[in-house]
């Protein structure tokens, strides 16, 4: 085991799988001599040398859609989007594309490509570059959406993903790249499509992913304190979205909050709150809680940001309220 | 060239546009339903193109694509059950008209949205030069697809990596009812390869002799420079954009003459005449055993199973969870 | 009163806006010459002209960013995208320009454009051409997003909509177009934001809106048989989403089941039925109940087509299973 | 042109740079978050091309907006307001640095995605057009912005809908970290233009005089042509992309020697008294009043209120519900 932030995690499976595999490869914008905006891959193209490590040009639509017919010829991109707000220039091909041509052509093509990207807010960049909107891209059958809110969950599902054989929108979150958690150095292969309780808890479930992971953690401990111990439940991916955990651990505390970083209409919530009370109506004690952000595009000054943007107060606010 | 080799374009070139025609008949009644857009009046492209690719070369095309299929190999009587929507079908019933492809054949399908195939194009031609593979990919699109996004950011790539792809424009002159000249800033649409210094050229679609002819340059070019290259094919569409179009956008007599002085047919057969390669009975010959040809494969298609209700949900993972 | 089908209720709230506002235009392919691909704007270009009646390339970004560009400076653009299905490829300029410059601004832009586009399947197009992703516009905050299910209440919203100064994404269904419908020749100017009790009923409450309006209604007469009165709410707008009506009729009959056409998972039923629990908890007799599309990109054929979309035997069931 | 015009661009350009340095000292100190895109090394650009642009004409750019708020009339204390996210800002602290915008003053902002303004600038046009106004959209973005869809669609639309835009491209060598000929298919930007039969120049960016004239060469043929043009401005960015840019695609000595020989203020310093316009002293004396200018702008600026947190919901809808 060793302490490696999620920029590590991520940077070693992307360079595990290349090692591994010739046919994987990496193509988006700086991805090589800058070494990726976020630094990700950083000493890539050094290493892999520029036609496996591809700097293209400012080009969202054609990087995905290139992607793909490299995929369905035999290749494993790993095409990168520098942040999901860009996701929306490429939203005919990650959605209509990637998603539909093994069905529409009934099993003739396959597309193991993953996308990776950067979902969140919180960092001052105005309201066309700090959203969350991990929900639109799950409503889309035939297109697998990851979004891990751990070092071993992400180094885990990033390599999955890489070898899977169906596209794969991998999100990750702008501020949990210096988030350090333990990871073997031994493989290991974390299936997509597996929630997981990553604190147990007997009082209340707060269901999750991705950056509010932390956040969620942090307020169970603070509730823990006032002797109330909450179970987290990691969505860790959103379609094929695995509702067993949740659950399992929600007919034993019959009390939940779900927690995600984006606006609360038509968001991740609200399909969670409804598989509860459609799947466990019976063990409903209390009206299910949705934290989320404020229904605003996210405004610049910090202040405002921050107030928009779900807090662990919330968190903690809205456990107390179903308890 | 055999003379096999003649007749063979000729008998691909009327299969197409027999199969059209039972097409738009099966369409009226209603055993074809969505969207169906007609070759007819194009045959010569496709066909020309396609008698000279080697198959390592990849074929794709947009949702008018029953000549491309045809061309391609994938035998009448698939295309047709596709089109009626059968488990026998070039797509097992799931994508219609638009969406037909044989991988087998290197035949990539078959794309409804518009320009949303090319940069699928240039991303084949990548894993093509990654892996060594000396390759073409032929990518055709119609004259309104040049005014996408997609067409310039997937043409700027392919110049940028010096990818192995022919680009290949179908100007028949509209995009559903808008003239060229009323949606392109330029009418002459290879003037669009300049801006990327991509070297390109023009050639009269309505002649299957010179639609290969210039192919053949084409694809010599692009393994030559390991680069692109940019064809624009002059062609026209006999029939409406799909079936129902009002056709407000052009006169009856505009299309009269297409049909009259450029038939693709009648200039291929004219040409095998006139050169004495066949004769005119020969190709009557033809024509009724393709006929024949045609009959099957709807009969074929008719007595077909529909794909089963039970598999509804297949194909729509690799690995479903 | 004229009894008129959902298509001329459209083209006539075009037209007459079209009358009083000169700044009132259009713009989009084939909605000149053509006459409308749906055949909505016939006639229209020879009346007012090729000025105000434009067909544009194929450039969906372009032909909602330069209506985004006209509705800054002064004018009131209609934007046709022919199919929703191609707002993909004008998502960049719908969710994040047009929603989102008034706000980053603070006011100093308004982008009073109406953004008219088609969503449904049922049409044997195909996965490509089929969707009904409404949800997903209904996400982003700065967008108003309505979809009516009448043709007085298309007329009455459509006006509306024009003549308001926010961008209005107006979801029209392929397969409503030949709806016949009351709609009063004098004018009458419906609210956005505002659901609708479209049938009066006591035991369930059916929510809905656009197509599956039709088909709820329809199975509520079914159920009327049997002696089951059901309360059909249209929704009409989808954000900002009035819960008014709905909860008032929830509290009524304490049942409810939530039709629509689009995929299920992340879709509009998810977030209604959340709100009725958040909001009317003590009144819930049993689990609410969605009924949607079967998660599949639509295939052609047209059985296995119509066993994906939702049909009114499944609205029936589903009501049978609430009471 | 007046002496006092002269001075005038002269302090707009000082005025840009100060306050620039400023602001990277403020981000330092933690006082201005997000991105921060310095303008650095192009003052000439825009200040060139604003000096000539009317009242009426339009102005729209990109992210790397401060030098375009400055020349546009935007004062400095309002610039430095929002970059501190305060409620004085142009934006009110609602866009940050990479969203100034002053309607009245016709400058319609600091776009931050990529190539996403070029088809409202068409829009804005259009309503000039439309309005039948005699004015022109000046739409400016960087080299990068070329590759994307949105260039494309919108000089295809501006060219068949004959709208009055002038395309002006700083091709600043580098799209962040990527050279031009990295990216782009040509390296001559100007040649893209050619795809579009627009016309099209290219222009020194380093020195405000040729940008000048060059702009107001491009702008009368606009108003006499009703249609589009394109203006290739040649500059460098002497900083990072952004703060904080590990500048590893670039050479040090690159950089000072576009510093050293190239440094738009320099250039201009020298063609001032060189021709006799005015003095060093004079100049020194404008640089310090200038300096003045932007210490008080960064005091107002510090103490100018943040925005009310009961306005976070101001501004989402002009009718809300
Ligand atoms: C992105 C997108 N926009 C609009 C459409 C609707 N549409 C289908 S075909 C077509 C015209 C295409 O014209 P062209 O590229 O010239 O091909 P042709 O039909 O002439 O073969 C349009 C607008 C679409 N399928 N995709
Ligand atoms: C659609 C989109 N993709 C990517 C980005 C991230 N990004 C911001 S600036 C930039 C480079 C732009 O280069 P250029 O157009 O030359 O402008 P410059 O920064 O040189 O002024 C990129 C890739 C973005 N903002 N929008
Ligand atoms: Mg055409
Ligand atoms: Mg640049």
């Amino acid at each position: 085991m060793a302490r490696i932030t999620m920029r590590e995690a991520i940077s070693q499976a992307l360079w595990e799988e290349m090692e591994r595999d010739p046919d994987v490869f990496i193509m988006g914008e700086e991805v090589g001599v800058w070494g990726g905006s976020y630094a990700v891959t950083k000493g890539f193209y050094d290493h892999f040398g520029g036609e496996r490590v591809r700097d293209t040009p400012i080009s969202e639509a054609t990087i995905v859609g290139a992607a793909i017919g490299a995929a369905l010829t035999g290749l494993r991109p790993v095409a990168e989007i520098m942040t999901i707000n860009f996701a929306f220039s490429a939203f005919e091909h990650i959605v209509n594309q990637a998603a539909k041509l093994h069905y529409m052509f009934a099993g003739q093509m396959m597309v193991p490509l993953v996308i990776r990207t950067v979902s969140g807010g919180g960092r001052q960049l105005a309201a066309t570059h700090s959203q969350t909107p991990d929900v639109i891209f799950a409503h889309f059958p035939g297109l697998k959406v990851v979004a891990p809110g751990t070092p071993a969950d992400a180094k885990g599902l990033l390599k999955s993903a890489i070898r899977s054989d169906d596209p794969v929108l991998f999100i990750e979150s702008a501020t949990l790249y210096q988030l350090r958690g333990e990871v073997d150095e031994t493989e290991n292969l974390i299936p997509i499509g597996k929630s997981k309780i990553q604190r147990q808890g007997k009082d209340v479930t707060i269901i999750t992913y991705s950056k509010m992971l932390e956040t969620s953690l942090k307020a169970a401990d603070q509730l823990a304190q006032g002797g109330i111990e909450a179970e987290v439940v990691d969505l860790r991916t959103l379609r094929p979205l695995d509702m067993g955990p949740v659950l399992e651990s929600f007919k034993k505390t019959n009390r939940a909050v779900i927690v995600e970083e984006g606006w609360r209409s038509y968001g991740v919530g609200a399909e969670v709150a409804s598989r509860i009370y459609e799947e466990a109506f019976d063990y409903v004690d209390a009206p299910i809680q949705r934290v989320a952000q404020k229904e605003v595009p996210l405004p610049y000054n910090r202040t405002l940001e921050q107030l928009a943007l779900p807090q662990m107060e919330d968190i903690i606010k809205s456990v107390r309220e179903v308890l | 060239m055999e003379k096999n080799e003649y007749l063979e374009l000729f008998h691909q070139m009327i299969l197409i546009r027999l199969v059209e025609e039972q097409a738009s008949i099966l369409y009226q009644q209603g055993k074809i339903g969505g969207f169906l857009h007609l070759y007819i009046g194009q045959e010569a492209v496709s066909t020309g193109i396609i008698s000279v690719r080697r198959s390592e070369d990849r074929v794709i095309t947009a949702y008018r694509d029953h000549g491309v299929a045809i061309n391609c190999g994938i035998p009448a009587k698939v295309v047709m059950s596709e089109l009626l929507g059968k488990a026998t079908g070039a797509s097992e019933g799931r994508g219609g008209s638009m969406h037909m492809a044989d991988v087998k054949q290197n035949f990539w399908g078959g794309h409804a949205i518009v320009g949303a195939h090319l940069p699928l194009a240039a991303g084949m031609a990548l894993s093509d030069r990654y892996k060594g593979r000396d390759a073409v990919t032929i990518c055709m699109f119609g004259d309104g697809a040049t005014n996408i996004g997609y067409f310039h950011e997937a043409l700027n790539l392919s110049k940028v990596w010096n990818l192995s792809v022919l680009w290949i424009c179908e100007n028949n002159r509209y995009g559903m009812g808008t003239a060229v000249e009323r949606a392109s800033a330029v009418s002459e649409i290879r003037q669009k390869a300049e801006g990327y210094c991509i070297p390109n050229d023009c050639v009269d679609g309505m002649d299957v002799m010179k639609v290969r002819q210039a192919t053949q340059n084409a694809l010599e070019t692009v393994r030559k420079d390991k680069s692109p290259f940019f064809l624009e094919v002059e062609t026209y569409r006999f029939r409406g954009h799909s079936m129902g179009d009002p056709e407000r956008y052009r006169t009856p007599e505009e299309v009269k003459r297409w049909q009259n002085d450029e038939d693709p047919l009648g200039i291929y057969h004219k040409y095998l005449v006139d050169n004495q390669i066949c004769t005119a009975e020969e190709l009557d010959g033809l024509e009724k055993a393709t006929n024949h040809e045609v009959q099957e494969a709807v009969q074929f298609a008719e007595s077909s199973p529909e794909p089963a209700a039970e598999d509804l949900f297949k194909y729509i993972y690799m690995q479903p969870e």
